[in-house]
């Protein structure tokens, strides 16, 4: 039942491989980018909210501080990473990695990425604290 | 009814020459019903009515099925051609027929983004704004877009008619007929109706997938209160909605501009009128012209086809992934969230959009298991993030797939 | 007045090049209204003033007549038409005026099918659902319909011509023009202003021909009450009489379709919002630009013409023709039936359309005979029929006639 | 005053005889298919109520006499055959017979007709018990 | 950035041509807003911003900068013109971009009349019929159309572009909008701006200017009660004032048409749902329409040019000399008016039209003095005038001006 | 600041000497039409309240006397003739006469100008009594 063993019934009998090649492609990269966008503007509701009390904006890092009952940023870097790794896992990992370099400095989702490596990690402990 | 046939058009050739003997009873009666009728007609007349009928008996999207169920019966009333200009692509002697005029609206793709616009005059972004994690079941349920674009190529349609085709999987009407008038002309009724009819479906279709994914303890499970939403953020939200949408998928402009503009109008607080215009009568107007001329696009000799069977078949599987999508996704997020954070993932089949039948079935299947379950905030969250998943997914589709 | 329109058309040729000599308050003046107005203009004016007069103070179909007639009076105001694009013909430098696009909907066919969903989306059919039979008088009263077009051949008119003429004794407004625009455009103006005219003063041309038709003893004869008609049959309604009226007359689908979708919006009970805004804010704004725009197009070189006259003169005699046509076929049905089932003749003449005050008129005129005796919903399903009637004698007219 | 005096004084005034029978036959298929549309609609209005109150419809014959108190349908059939013979005299009969002819097992009207004829004699006996 | 265009606009020339290398992430963010983002993009967007922040926090025309501010935001989103037709200028393919059809609306002059309509629907003209010579108040405003025109020239405009400048000072935005669509099309959207941006500003610009050429003592001055004025008179005001108006200046014939025929709908009495949907949900529709438009035809490539700084200059100029002309208009009427037929000279000021904004300023200056003087009956004049003096001054210039 | 030094100033420093003398002539034919054009229908809304109110109209001059509370029309023709003056006094005046006197009889601007030069005199006679 999941995406990805779906996906390799669906190459595996088609009739143009070429442009099932393409397909899955676009397929990857929608899905990355609707992740992306809902994630960037999940990001921003907590932003929107500081602006909106007419606080001045202070670093993203203190802000998970600043607010201990509200931890949906973290959480959310964590899943989106388990999904982004997810997808990226089932095809032509290294291809896209070497694209993605070339525009790494500036947009790279591989920094949001590693970052929110750190971040799991201090989420899944700072959670471990509060549920108890 | 070829001779009456033929022996007309020769009328229609020599305009204002008439003949005596071509004006009778027999060849009125050959151009009219009687003589002009086929199964196909009928057969899509049947459909319009069953469509009608669960619009009124069961309440199934009544403002689309209505409208869309005499589309199709108008539609298909069987005339001759020859003679008079009535179909929604018939023109004679330079002269559209009315029909044509009002599919204008459909085929030029100027009708979504107004639908667009009353949606967002319409909808309460506060649960959303709420609980931001919920935004991400609208993005997950949208593997129901991408699959069923793999779905048909593997089928056979090219590149351009599976990109429209799996937008149905978006459950959001206006969006399939938005890229299905830019990328597949030809395929756009049965993509219309495809979509609109799953959408007036989705409490048949959800339900089963929905228990079938989830264990009892799941579907009984509580979540937290949403907070209270201040009138500053839900100005700022449609701008900055916008903003970050607009830049990850330019190819969305059009209907995302108009869905946080209308919005905006809503929340701003001071441009009201606009706003009650917007999501009032501009839209029942559209509503009424989309529905019906999406029906009469129907005309069985374009309609009637293996491709608008596969597009039917490609289409209910996509629902179902999309809704197992959102479900399995938010069991999927279960694993990283702790206590009552969790999620009840029911609320994860809401990601599908179809606003707001889907989140209804949500609540309705959660007080199945406990009557005291409210989870309809809860689900709207998921809803209109569904809207704004499929709407970025059919931007990327749309600036990638040349056309 | 020559001089200075030929200057200033040549000063337009070379569009930019501007001369001192030419910019001159005598040129203008030569321009303005002052050097431009014609006595047909004039006589226009006083025409829409006219109207507007017996629409504010006799309540004469004011909604159609207010709007035609100040449309009179903008599309008569003298201009030079070599300077600025205004009249409802006029393109300049490949910019339409605003009148002609207005005018679009009209000659276009666009209004008519959308006043007729919005009639559809106000009319009860109660009244004929509880007296079939009454439908019979609105077949006869449509024998107004071909006596003109007959006359309008006598006369010279062509056969398009004639058909279209003739439909202005269906009392019908949105018809005639739909007609009209579809066989003979050129005389739109005429037999759009005839036949809202005419429509306007029914309460001026039937009760003669009523009172001349009938017996004293015949206008006080009472009608049986009629039953209550259920939700479900009102349902039905719609869609049972589009399919046989569209199959028994395809060129009238676009009408009857919409008339019958309008309905179905009103009575589904699923639709309201839909019908509301068919029935109000479109039905509204398509009002004002339809009588606008055929009263811009009465522009005099335009309608100044023997035909007008013609037409004038066959209308009034089609609407007499269809009143009486109603009123004795009415005495002919009393030939068979007996007892209490037995007609009040007057009821007959609400058959001609012109909803409801051909409906209000027979109320108004039994009640002259006997204070007591409310004729209204028994006129409102002869009424209605007319309606009917005449898009189906339009219907036929459009499929047999090329064009 | 009646529609047959005006049509033949339209017609020996006609200048153009040719337009003028064209019309003529127009004016009659009009009229006609106005009338037979219109009563087609008015006998499917009892049908309509049948169908809303739920009830199987039975065959028409039976119809008519359940229902002692609806006599409309005989009516109307009994006032079409008169108005479809009056029309039909007033011109080229044999010649639209003959076309018709042609498509007579179908659609024929003059099987409505010949059947409306017989049900005028019945309704006219009913009638007349009725008034009674 | 211009690799990544080439590439894909290579695509795009062969339409079902895929290439895999070509399909990644790397070239969808190319075109994506990332890829695609100019500093002049940037720039519009921080001026629709401020335009929607003066508009809820200051109520500067809300109903007008809202729309247009939203529109600027959409319309200078980056995206890659080659791939998806979105400005409201392309065409790709045959197929227009959605906001080119909105922009239709304004760049055939179809929305002003339209706009004209409602405001007419919705405007009393009583205080004007109660108080004649106030009328001349109007006239003076318009001296800022026409200062302004030659400041166009000498700033080196052509004739056409002057004049379309110059109605700017008119402080009627449908108007400008008239003008420039059919005079200078290419400056329309900076015109458009310019006009609505100063008309929110009227709060902001007029008091300086009023307090600069006022004694304390004018501006205490208390004026006349206006007397009742009858239903009659209202009635027979649209048409007369139409008649004269149109005779003098037949190039507002399109505008005033609407303006009177509007007034006429709601004084009749008789067509109170046509005067409602005029002033409604029609309204309101090409409002929400008109403003947007007016904000996507600002991209940047087109708009940040110096024409259109120096339009913006040129408009606060014209709206300077406006107001000033009207004020010292009104110092001029009082050496010819005795006692309490004097005016308050910050009526003047109200002549700019900008209703009902500039006579809600005449108000709030004058009970800074005197907190009992109630000026905004007595503004109503000059203010309704200066609709009538400024479509009368584009009408003289539209039939004048070659183009 | 008065309009008059403003166009001067302007005139004197554009660059197409041609096109501004174009555009002032423009302006003077558009603010003279704006303001006949006020000024016709202030003249006309007393009439219009004469109408509305169901009197016979009287001859203008009658008016006058008949409505000593409403002396409006005596002094907007005072104030339009002075305006007029004023405009006139500006530029090509000579020039424009010339092109007048062809139109002269049936609309000339001169006769209501001349009319309303008699009407000045008079109105500040009667506005010096009243005020007293
Ligand atoms: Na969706
Ligand atoms: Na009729
Ligand atoms: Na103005």
């Amino acid at each position: 039942m999941s995406a990805a063993i779906l996906l390799q019934a669906v190459i595996s009998a088609a009739p143009d491989q070429h442009l099932i090649d393409i397909g899955i492609r676009l397929a990857l990269i929608g899905m990355g980018t609707v992740f992306i966008g809902l994630v960037i503007l999940s990001f921003s509701l907590p932003l929107i909210k500081r602006i909106a009390e007419g606080k001045k904006t202070k670093k993203v890092s203190e802000n998970t501080d600043s607010m201990p009952e509200d931890i949906t940023t973290d959480e959310i870097i964590a899943i989106t990473t388990a999904i982004h790794a997810h997808f990226m896992k089932i095809n032509q990992m290294e291809d896209m990695k070497l694209t993605w370099e070339m525009y790494e400095r500036p947009y790279s989702p591989w920094r949001i990425a590693g970052r929110s490596k750190l971040m799991l990690d201090r989420a899944a402990f700072r959670q471990r604290n509060r549920s108890r | 009814m070829t001779l009456a046939s033929s022996l007309l058009s020769a009328l229609t050739a020599n305009t204002g020459e008439l003949n005596l003997s071509d004006i009778s009873f027999a060849s009125y009666l050959g151009d009219s019903g009687f003589g002009q009728v086929e199964i196909g007609n009928i057969i899509m007349i049947i459909m319009g009515i069953v469509m009608i009928y669960l619009a009124i008996k069961k309440d199934y999207e009544p403002l689309l099925l209505v409208p869309i169920g005499f589309g199709i019966i108008a539609g298909n009333m069987p005339y001759n051609p020859d003679l008079i200009p009535i179909g929604y692509l018939d023109v004679l002697g330079g002269q559209q027929s009315v029909f044509k005029m009002f599919y204008f609206g459909v085929s030029s793709g100027l009708f979504p983004p107004l639908i667009f616009l009353g949606i967002g005059a319409m909808t309460d972004f506060s649960a959303l704004l709420s609980n931001p994690k919920l935004l991400l079941l609208g993005a997950a349920a949208q593997i129901g877009i991408f699959i069923t674009l793999l779905g048909s190529l593997f089928l056979g349609f090219n590149m351009q008619e599976a990109a429209a085709i799996g937008i149905i999987g978006g459950a959001d009407g206006p969006t399939a007929i938005f890229v299905a008038s830019q990328m597949a002309p030809h395929l756009l009724g049965a993509i219309a109706i495809a979509a609109y009819s799953y959408m007036g479906l989705v409490p048949v279709i959800q339900p089963p997938i929905m228990r079938l994914l989830t264990t009892d303890e799941e579907r009984k499970r509580r979540m937290k209160p949403t907070r209270h939403v201040s009138t500053t953020e839900k100005i700022l939200f449609p701008i900055i909605a916008f903003f970050i949408t607009a830049f990850i998928a330019p190819g969305a402009i059009t209907l995302l501009g108009m869905l946080f503009f209308g919005n905006l109008l809503k929340e701003s607080g001071v441009t009201r009128r606009l706003a009650d215009s917007a999501q009032g009568s501009l839209n029942n107007i559209v509503v009424i012209l989309l529905g019906f001329s999406v029906g009469t696009s129907t005309q069985a000799k374009y309609f009637l086809t293996t491709d608008s069977i596969k597009i039917f078949v490609l289409g209910a599987i996509s629902f179902a992934i999309a809704t197992a999508g959102g479900v399995l996704f938010a069991k999927f997020m279960n694993l990283f969230l702790k206590g009552d954070n969790k999620l009840n993932p029911l609320v994860g089949a809401a990601g599908v959009s179809a606003v707001p039948d889907a989140a209804r079935v949500v609540e309705v299947e959660g007080r199945k298991y406990d009557k005291s379950n409210h989870l309809l905030m809860h689900a709207m969250a998921p809803n209109v993030a569904g809207v704004i998943g499929s709407a970025i997914a059919a931007g990327v589709l749309l600036s990638m797939v040349p056309h």
